[in-house]
């Protein structure tokens, strides 16, 4: 059985300290939800899990060891906040960028099929600007399905969706920790994910939030 | 298809869809040296001397006007995050990054350039001019990268930008400039065009590396 | 040799290289004026104006010699991430650009009524602008990020790489031929018999060994001010969380 | 009693129509809520709304009479989907900006104080780059008080929004229309907002989303 | 305050915090002016007369750089939307832009002008090379603007932009630069200098009228 887990982690962004002494465990076939309210630090823990954020203190790790770089990039599937596509190119040459630096396939036959999956197959020829946000966000939650990984990190992945559109994710995530992923997801809705773990980072803040003046 | 191709392809893609540089980086090398003997007044004599340095800066300034944007898009829509989690490495990126730059800013010129010079009324055989250009604009591009990824998630990035790369470029310029006026005189030493690709081929493997840290550098 | 590079134990012996620094400085400056400005001959040639050699050519060879000891410093810590490298660049980089812009303002100076011009695009006066730039890049990349670390560590990479300019400000006057004079006291091949006559030797030797004590003295002091700026931008995070 | 209304309209983007002889109508006092699966047509109906898209058919009206672009600048309140905020301009600044360009006040004191209200007090010398996702939509969001509008426009507001965020909003929406607003918004959870008109714009698609190739 | 104040204000803080051009563009006019000797070799009779042409197309760069970001975010991050929605006329708006360019991309030139055309071994009076550089950045301004706007909405926007300036920019180049080498002459004619101040006097109301049309024209 896999454990992730992060340990006494803290976490300094500009000169605040944004929370401290945070602890998680997680194991595979589980989901953890993040929760708390706006810049509590939810997608800096994210970062921190990724390993794209150094960690002000504590560490994460992976069945007890340290992660590192070549464990993180074999194993993490990062899905962030903003989505990747550049505007002047079309769906599917997105895809076939974003799977190829992440390792899924890049032929276009495959993406082809995972956008019609998603109900976006006619639009596969159609530059990303001239897309909706909910179908920009639903172009990159394709990804899912392209790139095998053991952990997803998902940020807020419900903004931008339809109802379809949420129930379609909801049930691809449980899938997948079913089939004994892990899943860590940052969002403002946790009743949406069924059975998951509940970490609500506010209550790591105490007083870290204080202000230091600070020049723009 | 792995890294290197795609990122190269997406950035040729993504210029020659919007960003065009492609096409304004030949046309302006043209107009800049078409320019010379209109303010020059046509004296021959005058545009041969100054001819060597005139195209030299045209092709450094082709290649710093990309620059600023080179690696800006990438950061901030989150790409750069996703590559640091790719399992191939991400030297593959940057030298992408490197060729896709070349191709837009330094190949048109490359070829361009025998017939640049002879515009400007150089006598030197074509291959000569390609020998130069070949390593001058490979090296601008290669030193451009790395001011690139050194000034990328700086404060004020830009002014940082010139600032760090003119002076690096200025070598390149001294070198190919001497090297395109040595040949033109009758005494064609070639010791700064082997200065030029000695400079290349102790850059060109140490850029792919060199902007790999520095981009992880800039991570946070 | 690293077990200094702490800097609690840097802390101890920085005061008394301090100390041994400012009293050295101050005896060599002293001693070298006096030298320089009234006991050295005029030349035969330039007459008074070859005064200005005292301070221009100490200036030209400190300003070559920081650049050499930041670009030490950056290749520690790009390898052995030492903080402390990072730190002497920090510290290094503003007094090294003072001596670049000493060099390049006295050589103007002397320019005027030597060559009657106060600048020519030479390769020699140029590469030492490039200096001065590349110093300008490296206070300014130290500054650029919100994280300290990062602005030290980008700072070094440019040091490094900047680092080719030095063979061609040292060979310029070799390697073209321009108006400046040819190194004669620090070319290898004239190291058996100095081109340089020993009343103006003398003095310009004292005067360069005391602007080196300067500059070390002045280095410590900047030094002690990034460890302690270091641990107030540390001591900050942690009151806060009270 | 004001009234806002649009008739047959239909909307082509791109090459294609997007959807066809919808009408609505709406008074003051009154939320409209427009909802539909992802890309059924939403922002571009906000967009026709704002007088910032023509229709392809039909017009929208006020009192009876179409709008024209005098009275849309004086009485449109236009809140995107995306946030016009400058990174590199400070919280404040980047308010002063806005508000000004809307009509409000630009005087520091007075959005001070609206952030005061937002609880972003003290952020409002951050450098916007600084802020959470989150806390970016609540800077957007204090325009709305800051600003004194007939037609309150907004577009999926409730993204990135936590708990206390959604209620703050929710509570602000229904006091402006208590006081005779009136409000059109594009959401996918029309439960928040307590008894609105919904307006299903998918179901005016019928063969609408027929694909025409288009060279990207 | 109203729009033309905010806008000018925005557009220079967002510069000052972290583009930087107003310090990078000086820098590069520098920058490239000391290109200029390096490249030619310290030949003074060869850079007095190319240095009127070089100092002209270093303006030139200098309005050209900022010139293809200059709507673009406001475009992307929806604040022009928020304009179109504006009590205030848009006018405004485009003219606080062209102030803000102007004052980053011409003013810090025309106030080193003189120096630098000093530095090229031009022997003009500095109110001359003045009245020559004022025109001069204001019209690669100005007409950088129209073709900023033009391009805008439209596919390939940027290759459309360059296509479009430097036609547009030619004659600015060519009456500049033979401007500043009339006045170096002995036979100091000030034709070319009337026509900059000519194409100024045309072009300067008309600019923000045509820049407010053509964004009007880009909403969709
Ligand atoms: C801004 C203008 C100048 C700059 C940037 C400059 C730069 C330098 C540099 C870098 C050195 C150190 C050379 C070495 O140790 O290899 C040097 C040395 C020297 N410079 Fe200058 N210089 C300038 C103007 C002048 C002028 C006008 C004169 C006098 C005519 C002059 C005379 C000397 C002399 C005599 C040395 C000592 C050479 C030796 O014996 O090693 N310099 N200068
Ligand atoms: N600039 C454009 N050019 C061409 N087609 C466009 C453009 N913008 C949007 N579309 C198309 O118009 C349709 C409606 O887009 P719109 O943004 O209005 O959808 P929406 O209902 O707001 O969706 P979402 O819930 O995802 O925000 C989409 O199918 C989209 O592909
Ligand atoms: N680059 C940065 N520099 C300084 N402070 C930052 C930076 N990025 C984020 N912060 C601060 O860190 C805190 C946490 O940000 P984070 O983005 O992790 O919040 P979040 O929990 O994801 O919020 P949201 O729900 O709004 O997405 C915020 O208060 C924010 O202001
Ligand atoms: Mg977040
Ligand atoms: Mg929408």
């Amino acid at each position: 059985m896999a454990v992730f887990s992060g340990k006494n982690l803290s976490c300094a962004r500009g000169h605040r300290l944004i929370f401290e002494d945070l602890s998680f465990e997680i194991e595979s076939g589980q989901i953890l939800a993040l929760t708390g309210s706006n810049g509590c630090g939810k997608t800096s823990l994210l970062r921190i899990m990724a390993g794209l954020l150094d960690p002000f203190t504590g560490s994460i790790k992976w069945n007890g060891e340290t992660t590192d770089n070549e464990f993180l990039s074999h194993n993490i599937l990062w899905m962030a906040q903003e989505t990747p596509l550049k505007p002047q190119l079309s769906v599917i040459e997105n895809l076939q960028f974003l799977s190829c630096i992440m390792g899924g396939p890049s032929d276009k036959a495959d993406i082809q099929e995972a956008l019609e999956k998603a109900g976006l197959g006619r639009f596969s020829h159609y530059p990303v600007s001239y897309l909706s946000m909910g179908q920009r966000r639903r172009t990159l939650l394709t990804l899912l399905y392209l790139v095998k990984r053991k952990i997803w990190l998902i940020d807020e992945p419900t903004n931008h969706l339809d109802k379809e559109g949420r129930d379609h994710l909801v049930k691809g995530v449980s899938d997948y920790v079913k089939q004994g992923g892990i899943t860590v997801i940052a969002t403002h809705r946790p009743e949406l994910w069924g059975s998951c773990t509940i970490l609500d980072i506010s209550s790591f803040r105490e007083n870290a939030q204080e202000e230091i003046k600070e020049a723009a | 298809m792995n890294h290197l191709n795609a990122t190269m392809l997406k950035d040729l893609k993504t210029d020659f869809r919007h960003g065009g540089q492609f096409l304004f980086l030949p046309a302006f090398f043209l107009l800049i040296v078409m320019l010379y003997p209109l303010g020059l007044g046509a004296n021959l004599k005058v545009l041969q001397t100054a001819a060597p340095g005139l195209l030299m800066i045209a092709a450094l300034l082709a290649s710093l006007l990309p620059l600023e944007k080179l690696y800006i898009d990438d950061m901030k829509d989150g790409t750069i995050d996703l590559l640091m989690l790719s399992p191939q490495p991400l030297s593959f990126y940057s030298t992408g990054k490197i060729l896709a730059h070349w191709i837009i800013a330094g190949l048109p010129l490359v070829i361009m350039s025998p017939v640049m010079a002879m515009m400007m009324g150089l006598s030197i055989n074509w291959p000569d001019v390609l020998l130069i250009f070949i390593p001058a604009t490979l090296l601008f591009v290669l030193i451009g990268q790395i001011a690139a990824a050194l000034s990328l998630g700086a404060r004020r990035g830009s002014v940082l930008l010139a600032l760090l790369v003119i002076p690096l470029y200025i070598p390149v310029l001294i070198f190919g400039a001497g090297a395109l006026d040595l040949l033109q005189t009758e005494n064609p030493t070639k010791g700064p065009m082997l200065f030029l690709w000695a400079g290349l081929a102790f850059t060109l493997p140490v850029t792919p590396l060199v902007t790999t840290k520095l981009l992880k550098m800039q991570m946070d | 040799m690293f077990g200094y590079a702490n800097p609690k134990k840097y802390k101890t012996l920085s005061h008394y290289i301090f100390l041994t620094a400012v009293i050295l400085a101050t005896l060599f400056l002293g001693f070298g004026l006096y030298l320089a400005l009234i006991a050295s001959p005029p030349d035969y040639q330039q007459s008074e104006t070859v005064r200005i050699m005292y301070v221009h050519v100490p200036a030209a060879w400190l300003s070559m010699f920081i650049y050499v000891s930041m670009a030490v410093a950056a290749l520690v810590l790009t390898i052995w991430k030492h903080t402390l490298a990072g730190f002497y660049i920090r510290a290094a980089a503003p007094i090294g650009a003072a001596f670049t812009a000493a060099c390049l303002i006295s050589g103007a100076l002397w320019g005027q009524p030597t060559w009657g011009t106060w600048w020519v695009w030479d390769a020699r006066l140029t590469s030492v602008l490039i200096l001065f730039f590349l110093y300008l890049g490296a206070i300014a990349l130290n500054n650029a990020y919100d994280n300290p670390d990062k602005g030290n560590q980008a700072s070094a990479w440019l040091v490094l790489i900047g680092s080719v300019n030095l063979p061609i400000i040292k060979f310029s006057v070799e390697w073209w031929n321009t108006l400046h004079q040819p190194a004669s006291l620090t070319s290898l091949s004239k190291i058996t018999s100095p081109g340089i006559h020993p009343d103006m030797l003398t003095p310009l030797l004292v005067m360069a060994f005391g602007f080196l004590c300067l500059y070390g003295a002045m280095v410590i002091l900047r030094l002690d001010n990034e460890i302690l700026g270091r641990k107030i931008h540390v001591l900050r995070l942690r009151t806060i969380n009270g």
